[in-house]
């Protein structure tokens, strides 16, 4: 069952990935990395992280990629035309990339047996637990990100008004 | 008893500070009285002091010493000291009794002047730093006057500062008696390291305690001070500066550059004699210098037509007189001679200035003559200077002249040719003072303009023209007899040479030679008389008969243009070209431009990297975080990191 | 008990419970029309059936058999994509909603299709999720009046959820626990006195979350993604028959559902507002059955007083919409949230 | 008190940085505030030497306060009678500066302001850090108002000539302040701490080994040197004088480097210091002679200042690099004269610059008569720039000359004495062409004959009292140098004794 | 029962065509979201090793990622208008004024 919903779910988010990269229209775009996104929430429930599964529909599902399928609309952006920007993107980044993918998986799979398996619902922590630590031990950090956010929400605002009125 | 020598200095600084400061709000009767009153009130301390002395000498030599010290630092302890003894006394008496002169004859002379308020203040910081220069008890506090006196000659000179020369002449007096102090700073670094102390007293004790000091360093000390002595009193080959220095008002060169200040080193030299004793050398040189000083400037003085040049060229002549008498190790002569010429030399430069201030201002000889009458005050206390200096028996100049040319002669064969020297110079000064004498005073009036007629001096200037006259009459009596007689007895404690040479000459040879004094003397007058006792051109025949020798005297020997030549413009062009071109343009500069281009092309290759496209970032974001993962990997050998981090986890 | 078993119940429930919630939303609309019709003194629907208790049969044939427009202009896949979404989530979110008392049947409740301990985040995570079905009808439908409704009805939602859940947060402090279930059995002790509005001092709390409730659910007085007057009908002007009955049963499905959350956590429940004045009874099905009594006597007056809402109160303007959500509902749920803290740790 | 007095004198001027900072700029009020900040910081910074204990050695007032615990960095700072006056004279600098500045700096007065009391603290920091970290952060701090306030304020409008300038200045100095990190940080590797004092005694108890010790002495040197400048590595100074305001040009050159020449590299490396020393000496000299000479030649006074500092600058470290007590006092010394009697001419010279406009000394000439007051102040400063005795310059030459003939090297000694003649010479060359002779056209034609081109009441409040203390210096050097002697004690301890060679070694002393 | 190193491997995997996306995404907005994906990528391998390890930071951890990615979020989509704004366009290739 775990391997089953795993495969769906895995497949599933590489389509979505997959798709991010072919679709040429932002909008399609979007709605795969929501499909990616679901998936990896569903992912996060199944490595027994129930609160990072539903922060993750939340957050992102449900907050920040509403503002992109928004600010696509606003936009109203259309089909993105094909330009020649740069060759290094392809004649160094493609293969950059396929060595570094190469090279994780190669240390992934060398260091495999090390690692224990995953089970169904072996190791779920609780939110209770996960407030304790976050509350307690990490509560600087946790203000200063709020204070970060804050400061992101003014930024937008600063950024995004028009330069005409006030 | 206490004779409150610190207040011999600090009176006059207060007149400088006061009519220096506020002069120019205060009255000009007001800046009159204080500036005369600085003086006097030092004079009359000096006056109280010798009184207190002259009644008990033993208490000599007297130490005052500023209790809370000046340098004390790193182990070298310097002290504001004076001391007192019976050279410095003389010295004292001399200063501020002449100073005082002056000072009155000032109050006249330049009455009529801007920056009246300016002057005092200058002159009485003079008197504040040459009387520290005497009272030091210790080479730098002496050091200190040495330079103070060369500043306040500086500022006097470029008193009439709008005029470019005058301006000129500061500026060359100033560095000239610089290079001459660097002379006296190396003795005093010298006699910092081989004594460890700069007090006379203890540097006279120290060498007293090692006879077997001779020559050597002390050679170096004695030659090192008297290059310094060379730049305050104007010999060979710092002379240059003395003449230019009469741009500056007359009052003036008769105070700073012909009684007081210019004799500062001849007082060093007497001051320090316990280290020329011990070094022939030194003395020899010192000998030679003066000797070659007097005849040198006598020479040149014979042409010179600026009435004040003349003087000038004599002072630097009577100087190397006065240098000859150290030389030949009587010092008594020496400061004998140095008294009784400021005596008749600032007279000579009064009644001089008297002179031009009767002309409104015109110096030059020829285009004098038939004052006689116009000015019949000034013509006769200047005929008493001319005939002291000249050495007609009697007179001041007579005797201190002889003194020295006589302890000339006994010194062996060396001193047989410096008094010879002496004898020819004494000829020719004879000359050129009555030379002086006939252009100005005889004659009919040669000046062009008739407008305005000269007229005699007021008394404010007088006065102290008949005080210096009758004192360079009378006043070489004082040294009449055996030994320089009173003057050189007050002074024997101090100024014994070591080896004093025993001759005492016989009678017979002593007459003689004071019959050659005589003689020259007259035949200086003589001479002068036949070419401009009448109207004739025998001088000018003579110069036409001679050109050479006379455009060289003329000319000066053209030592200004040779030392302009040699070394000021060497050194400009030096500066300018070598240093400011080729080192400081060229390699300093240059280098750094080299190492900014350098940058620069680095700067050029390097950002042509940034497209400004974010895919090509992206790309090399890539293949950067490949290679850095690639290093990481093959950094940990074998043990990939990921096992690393198990370990860490606690797996 | 197996894995299949498991499986076969869950379907079950799920069947029952979405047909029951279906009819459950075709009754609302009745109601409303019957409700606002007596508001504006009118009769309502009473032709079809006693008291027109059938329209809504009616009304679902109609859509059913009216031709399906789909226009030339539109971005057909997500024009379509879109009702279903709004659709689905309306549906999903009652899934883990609790309406019944805690009986089980070999270990599996009854009442209740999945009792997560998450429960109410995932309630949010869905309601979050369901924006999209709007936004993106409105943008695909390729029409400016329905990307207007679109954005209003993103922005709209967006805003309003921050106040929504900040306005639970309270609420689950004094539970301590994210489980619906938990929830409603901590107030179940005293009845109405311990009902988290009244004992639990959440009455700002649930104010609040009304409003946001409001806003969410594009209801008047914040109806402005489908304002008829402006927009002649939104983000859903474009669509026709079941496409459209999708976003109409979605609409309501959303008010039932809001309903439900704010039954379980402002109201106790399927708890009786009488506590254990009333001894249980004996007999099993009647025990069973009480509780479902009470929470949906408990809904249907929420939505009720929806519906008086919408009768009586006029639409804002929208930017009086965002002020009202920014600058006063969210700052007065962050006081709740405070002064709740404080109420707890100084008892 | 006496813990806090120096975070007190630090914390002045920052205070008022901020101050002027938040303050509206509104005409003259950042200029007074400034002026205020700064006199403040005087009076806690003459509170040091009034309650300074001149018997002890070593360092008082001191507040150690750890900071970060890795890297283990404290908040040490403290007072010996090596930094004491300079902690007094940049004190003293600070209003002189604002004043000096009071008309100059037109617009931008809040930047210019707040800069300058920045850099104000930073170079009392410099002076009292103990913890070599915090000096680094102090010393790199003073160079960036610098650098950004000579980029704006660039005096001359040939543009680019306050960025070109700036740019210099910040190549030079801080191209070498990096290998001085690189060098702090390996000491922090090899012993954990930055504390000066156990710095000190950990390098003296040679646990280093002497090989790196030599290559950090050398990075240390360097950084300094430049700061000063030393010879060779002058060749920011020109620019800078001639386009720097004057407030910080007055500051720009000599205390911060030669401060830190004595403490951290003498302090420090003595041993290496030793081994550098002959080539120091050498330096120094060639660059009191280099300076003077080009001084002499120079067209433009800001020019002729700045080859006339490095001139100067080089006498203090030919005292610093004989290594006896009296030249390390006779250095220090000449660090405060050079800071009161650069102060005096370049605000003279800035006043000069900011009635005529020009710097090309050509175009002045028989100025005396207009500018009487000005003549005379300049006459005073020129003659204790020469080191005309009972003026400060004399006393401080003098120690460092003598104690370098006695103690040193007697040839680099009587080189550098040709210098005291060569500076008489383009000092007095200077007067000479701009306040006498007959007045210039540019002179003789000066705007409006009824405008008093004199000195203002505030110049005249800036140059009496410097005057004032020329002379006190130059009379009473007791009263400073009692104070630094026994802060640059150690100093000259580790090395050799005082120079004073008995009476009873003269037969050997005296071949020349 | 799967081993971790699938999730693993499929962090990887979608890190990589994150990385992809950026690479070849004309338009700003789907560059910004192959960002979101790698970000994502990175969270989910967060996720695994807290479950490998039961340490509660890892979570943590992702829990801060969401946050600061909200933040960026919002102000990069605020960048983005602004840049619209500006330029009428969103191609990257055309927004290359930050050059040498």
């Amino acid at each position: 069952m775990h391997l089953a919903l795993f495969l769906i779910f895995a497949a599933f988010a590489l389509a979505g990935a997959t798709n991010l990269l072919l679709q040429k229209h932002p909008i399609n775009a979007a709605l795969s990395l929501i499909v990616v996104m679901s998936s990896l929430a569903v992912l996060y429930l199944l490595l027994g992280a129930e609160f990072l599964a539903v922060a993750q529909i939340i957050v992102y599902a449900g907050a920040i990629m509403v503002l992109f399928t928004f600010v696509i609309m606003l936009l109203n952006e259309g089909v993105e035309e094909k330009t020649h920007g740069s060759r290094v993107a392809k004649i160094v980044g493609f293969p950059a990339v396929a060595v570094f993918l190469s090279l994780v998986a190669s240390v992934i799979l060398a260091e495999q047996n090390h690692l224990s398996p995953v089970g169904l619902n072996d190791g779920i922590i609780r939110i209770q637990d996960l407030s304790a630590v976050l509350f307690r031990d990490l509560l600087l950090p946790f203000e200063v990100t709020s204070v970060l956010i804050l400061i992101a929400i003014l930024g937008a605002v600063a950024l995004a008004r028009k330069d005409g009125h006030e | 008893m206490t004779l409150y020598l610190w207040l011999i200095p600090l009176l006059p600084l207060a007149g400088f500070l006061i009519n220096g400061l506020l002069g120019s709000r205060l009255t000009k009767a007001l800046v009159t009285t204080i500036a005369l009153l600085a003086p006097l009130a030092a004079l009359g301390v000096v006056v109280r002091a010798a009184l207190l002395v002259w009644s008990s000498p033993a208490s000599l030599p007297y130490v005052e010493t500023c209790p809370l010290g000046w340098i004390h630092a790193g182990g070298l302890n310097i002290d504001f000291a004076f001391a007192l003894d019976q050279l410095t006394l003389v010295m004292l008496l001399v200063i501020t009794g002449v100073g005082f002169l002056i000072h009155i004859y000032s109050v006249g002379y330049m009455s009529l002047e801007e920056g009246y308020a300016r002057y005092f203040a200058y002159l009485n910081l003079f008197l504040f730093f040459m009387t520290i220069l005497v009272l030091a008890e210790n080479a730098l506090l002496m050091f200190v006057g040495w330079e103070g006196v060369g500043l306040a000659s500086y500022l006097l000179i470029g008193f009439y500062f709008s005029r470019t020369s005058a301006a000129n002449a500061g500026l060359k007096a100033f560095i000239v008696n610089r290079i001459g102090d660097f002379g006296f700073l190396i003795a005093i670094f010298l006699l910092l390291a081989n004594f460890g102390s700069l007090s006379f007293s203890a540097l006279a004790a120290n060498i007293a305690a090692h006879p077997e000091l001779q020559g050597g360093v002390i050679t170096a000390i004695a030659l090192c001070l008297l290059f310094g002595a060379t730049g305050k009193s104007a010999q060979i080959p710092l002379y240059i500066w003395l003449p230019d220095a009469m741009e500056g008002p007359t009052p003036v060169s008769a105070l700073i550059h012909a009684a007081t200040m210019v004799t500062a080193g001849v007082y060093m030299i007497a001051r320090t004699h316990f280290l020329y004793d011990r070094s022939p050398l030194a003395l020899t040189v010192v000998a030679v210098i003066g000797a070659a000083t007097a005849l040198f400037a006598a020479t040149i003085g014979l042409v010179q037509t600026d009435i004040k040049r003349v003087l000038a060229y004599s002072t630097v002549s009577q100087l190397g007189y006065m240098f000859l008498g150290c030389g030949v190790a009587a010092y008594s002569a020496a400061i004998f001679h140095l008294v009784t010429h400021a005596f008749f030399k600032a007279l000579l430069f009064l009644a001089a200035g008297s002179v031009i201030h009767g002309l409104s201002g015109e110096q030059d000889l020829r285009k004098m003559g038939g004052l006689r009458k116009k000015l019949p005050i000034t013509f006769w206390t200047m005929t008493a200077g001319v005939f002291a200096i000249a050495g007609f028996p009697g007179l001041s100049g007579f005797f201190s002249k002889d003194a020295i040319l006589t302890a000339a002669f006994q010194q062996g064969s060396m001193g047989k040719a410096l008094w010879f020297v002496g004898v020819v110079t004494a000829l020719l000064t004879s000359f050129y003072m009555f030379r002086l004498w006939y252009l100005a005073f005889f004659g009919e009036s040669r000046s062009d303009d008739h407008t305005h007629h000269p007229h005699e001096s007021p008394w404010s200037m007088l006065g102290p023209l008949v005080l210096l006259a009758i004192l360079s009459v009378v006043g070489g009596w004082m040294g009449f007899g055996e030994g320089l007689g009173r003057f050189g007895a007050f002074l024997r404690p101090v100024l014994t040479p070591a080896n004093a040479p025993e001759s005492s000459i016989s009678t017979s040879l002593e007459i003689a030679l004071l019959a050659i004094a005589v003689a020259v003397a007259l035949t200086g007058w003589f001479i002068a008389h036949l070419f401009y006792g009448s109207r004739n051109n025998r001088a000018a025949n003579l110069a036409a008969a001679l050109p050479g020798p006379y455009k060289l005297m003329v000319g000066k020997y053209w030592i200004d243009e040779l030392y302009n030549n040699t070394i000021i413009k060497p050194i400009f062009l030096f500066s300018r070209y070598i240093l400011g071109w080729v080192v400081e343009e060229g390699i300093i500069r240059g280098s750094a431009w080299l190492l900014a281009g350098i940058v620069t092309l680095l700067g050029e290759l390097l950002r042509r990297w940034q497209s400004g496209n974010l895919r090509s970032y992206a790309g090399w974001l890539a293949a950067g975080a490949a290679l850095l993962l690639f290093a990481i990997l093959s950094a940990s050998l074998g043990a990939s990191a990921f096992t690393l981090h198990l370990n860490w986890a606690g797996h | 008990m197996s894995i299949w078993l498991f499986l076969l119940l869950s379907l079950v429930k799920s069947v029952l419970v979405t047909v029951i919630f279906l009819m459950g939303v075709a009754y609302t609309v009745l109601l409303e029309r019957k409700l606002v019709a007596r508001i504006q003194n009118r009769w309502g629907p009473n032709r079809v059936g006693p008291f027109g208790l059938l329209q809504p049969l009616i009304d679902g044939a109609k859509s059913f058999l009216k031709e399906d427009v789909v226009p030339s202009h539109v971005n057909k896949f997500i024009y379509l994509l879109a009702p279903l979404i709004a659709l689905g989530c309306a549906l999903l979110s009652i899934a883990v909603v609790p309406f019944g008392g805690p009986l089980a049947w070999h270990g599996m409740r009854i009442f209740l299709i999945s009792d997560l301990n998450i429960g109410l985040l995932v309630l949010l995570g869905i309601t979050s999720v369901g924006v999209y079905g709007i936004a993106l009808a409105g943008w695909s439908s390729n029409n400016k009046y329905s990307l207007l409704g679109g954005l209003r009805a993103s922005a709209q939602m967006i805003s309003y959820e921050l106040a929504l859940g900040l306005s639970l947060v309270g609420v689950v402090l004094q539970t301590g626990s994210l489980r619906l279930s938990d929830i409603v059995t901590h107030q179940a002790v005293h009845g109405i006195a311990s009902w988290n509005i009244f004992g639990g001092g959440q009455f700002f709390a649930f104010f609040i979350y009304l409003m946001a409730a409001y806003a969410e659910t594009n209801r008047s007085p914040f109806d402005l993604p489908e304002a008829e007057t402006e927009l002649a009908g939104g983000y859903n002007i474009e669509y026709s028959s079941m496409k459209f009955a999708m976003f109409f049963m979605a609409e309501y499905g959303n008010m039932i559902t809001v309903g439900c959350v704010a039954t379980l956590l402002f109201l106790g429940g399927w708890t009786s507002p009488l506590g254990d004045l009333i001894p249980p009874p004996q007999n099993i099905f009647i025990q069973a059955l009480v509780p479902l009594f009470w929470f949906v006597l408990k809904v249907f007056s929420f939505l009720f007083l929806y519906i008086w809402v919408r009768g009586t109160l006029p639409r804002f303007r929208y930017d009086q919409l965002m002020n009202f959500g920014w600058k006063y509902l969210l700052p007065l749920a962050m006081l709740n949230i405070v002064g709740t803290s404080l109420w707890l740790s100084f008892p | 008190m006496d813990t806090q007095i120096i975070t007190l004198i630090l914390l002045a001027p920052l205070g008022g940085a901020l101050l002027v900072a938040l303050l509206p700029d509104r005409g003259k009020l950042p200029a007074w505030v400034a002026l205020a900040t700064t006199l403040l910081t005087l009076l806690f910074a003459l509170h040091l030497p009034a309650h300074f204990n001149y018997s002890a050695t070593g360092f008082q007032f001191q507040s150690d306060i750890p900071w970060l615990a890795t890297p283990n960095i404290h908040y040490h700072v403290g007072v010996d009678g090596l930094s004491l006056w300079l902690v007094v004279l940049t004190g003293l600098l600070g209003p002189v500066g604002v004043l000096a500045s009071w008309n100059v700096i037109r617009e931008r007065r809040k930047t210019f302001y707040t800069l300058f009391l920045v850099q104000q603290t930073a170079m009392l920091g410099v002076f009292v850090s103990l913890d070599l970290m915090l000096y680094y952060g102090f010393w790199e701090l003073s160079l960036i108002p610098m650098a950004i306030l000579i980029a704006m304020y660039g005096r001359t409008q040939s543009d680019p000539g306050g960025p070109k300038a700036a740019l210099r200045f910040f190549l030079f100095t801080f191209i070498p302040s990096a290998p001085l990190l690189v060098a702090l940080l390996w000491l922090y590797a090899q012993t954990r701490t930055f504390d000066f004092v156990t710095l000190q005694s950990a390098i003296a108890s040679g646990r280093i080994p002497a090989g790196p010790l030599c290559w950090l002495s050398v990075a240390f040197l360097i950084a300094f040197a430049v700061k000063v400048p030393v010879f060779p590595l002058h060749g920011w100074l020109t620019d800078v004088f001639s386009e720097a305001p004057v407030a910080l040009a007055m500051v720009v050159a000599g205390k911060l480097g030669l401060y830190s020449l004595i403490r951290f590299h003498v302090g420090l490396f003595p041993v290496q210091a030793h081994q550098a020393a002959p080539w120091l000496l050498a330096l120094a000299t060639i660059g009191i002679l280099y300076g003077a000479l080009l001084a002499l030649v120079q067209k433009d006074f800001w020019k002729l200042l700045a080859y006339a500092t490095l001139s100067h600058l080089s006498f203090c470290v030919l005292g610093i690099y004989g290594f006896t007590l009296a030249g390390l006092d006779g250095s220090v010394y000449q660090i405060l004269n050079h800071g009161v009697s650069a102060g005096a001419i370049f605000v003279l010279l800035g006043a000069l610059y900011e009635r005529f406009g020009t710097s090309q000394i050509s175009v002045y000439g028989g100025l005396a008569k207009k500018t009487p007051a000005l003549a005379t102040l300049f006459v005073i400063t020129t003659l204790s720039l020469i080191g005309l005795p009972i003026l400060n310059g004399f006393v401080g030459e003098f120690l460092i000359l003598s104690s370098t003939f006695t103690g040193a090297s007697r040839f680099w000694a009587i080189s550098a004495t040709v210098g005291v003649i060569l500076g008489a010479a383009y000092m007095l060359l200077l007067v000479q062409r701009i306040f006498q002779g007959p007045p210039s056209d540019m002179v003789a034609q000066l705007g409006n004959p009824d405008r008093d081109y004199d000195l203002e009441p505030r110049e005249h409040l800036i140059l009496w009292p410097l005057a004032a203390l020329m002379l006190i210096m130059g009379v009473a050097p007791g009263l400073w140098i009692k104070g630094i002697e026994s802060g640059v004690l150690p100093a000259s301890q580790t090395i050799s004794a005082p120079a004073k060679i008995a009476v009873s070694s003269i037969p050997q002393g005296g071949q020349q | 029962m799967i081993p971790s190193s699938w999730y693993l491997i499929l962090s990887a995997v979608l890190f990589s065509m994150g990385v992809a996306g950026f690479l070849i995404k004309r338009s700003l907005v789907t560059v910004f979201m192959s960002i979101e994906l790698m970000l994502n990528a990175v969270n989910l391998s967060f996720v695994t090793f807290a479950h490998e390890w039961h340490m509660v930071k890892g979570q943590i951890f992702v829990f801060f990622v969401m946050m600061v990615a909200a933040a960026e979020a919002a102000v990069g989509l605020a960048i983005i208008i602004a840049i619209f704004r500006t330029r009428a366009t969103l191609n990257v290739d055309q927004i290359d004024l930050m050059k040498f």
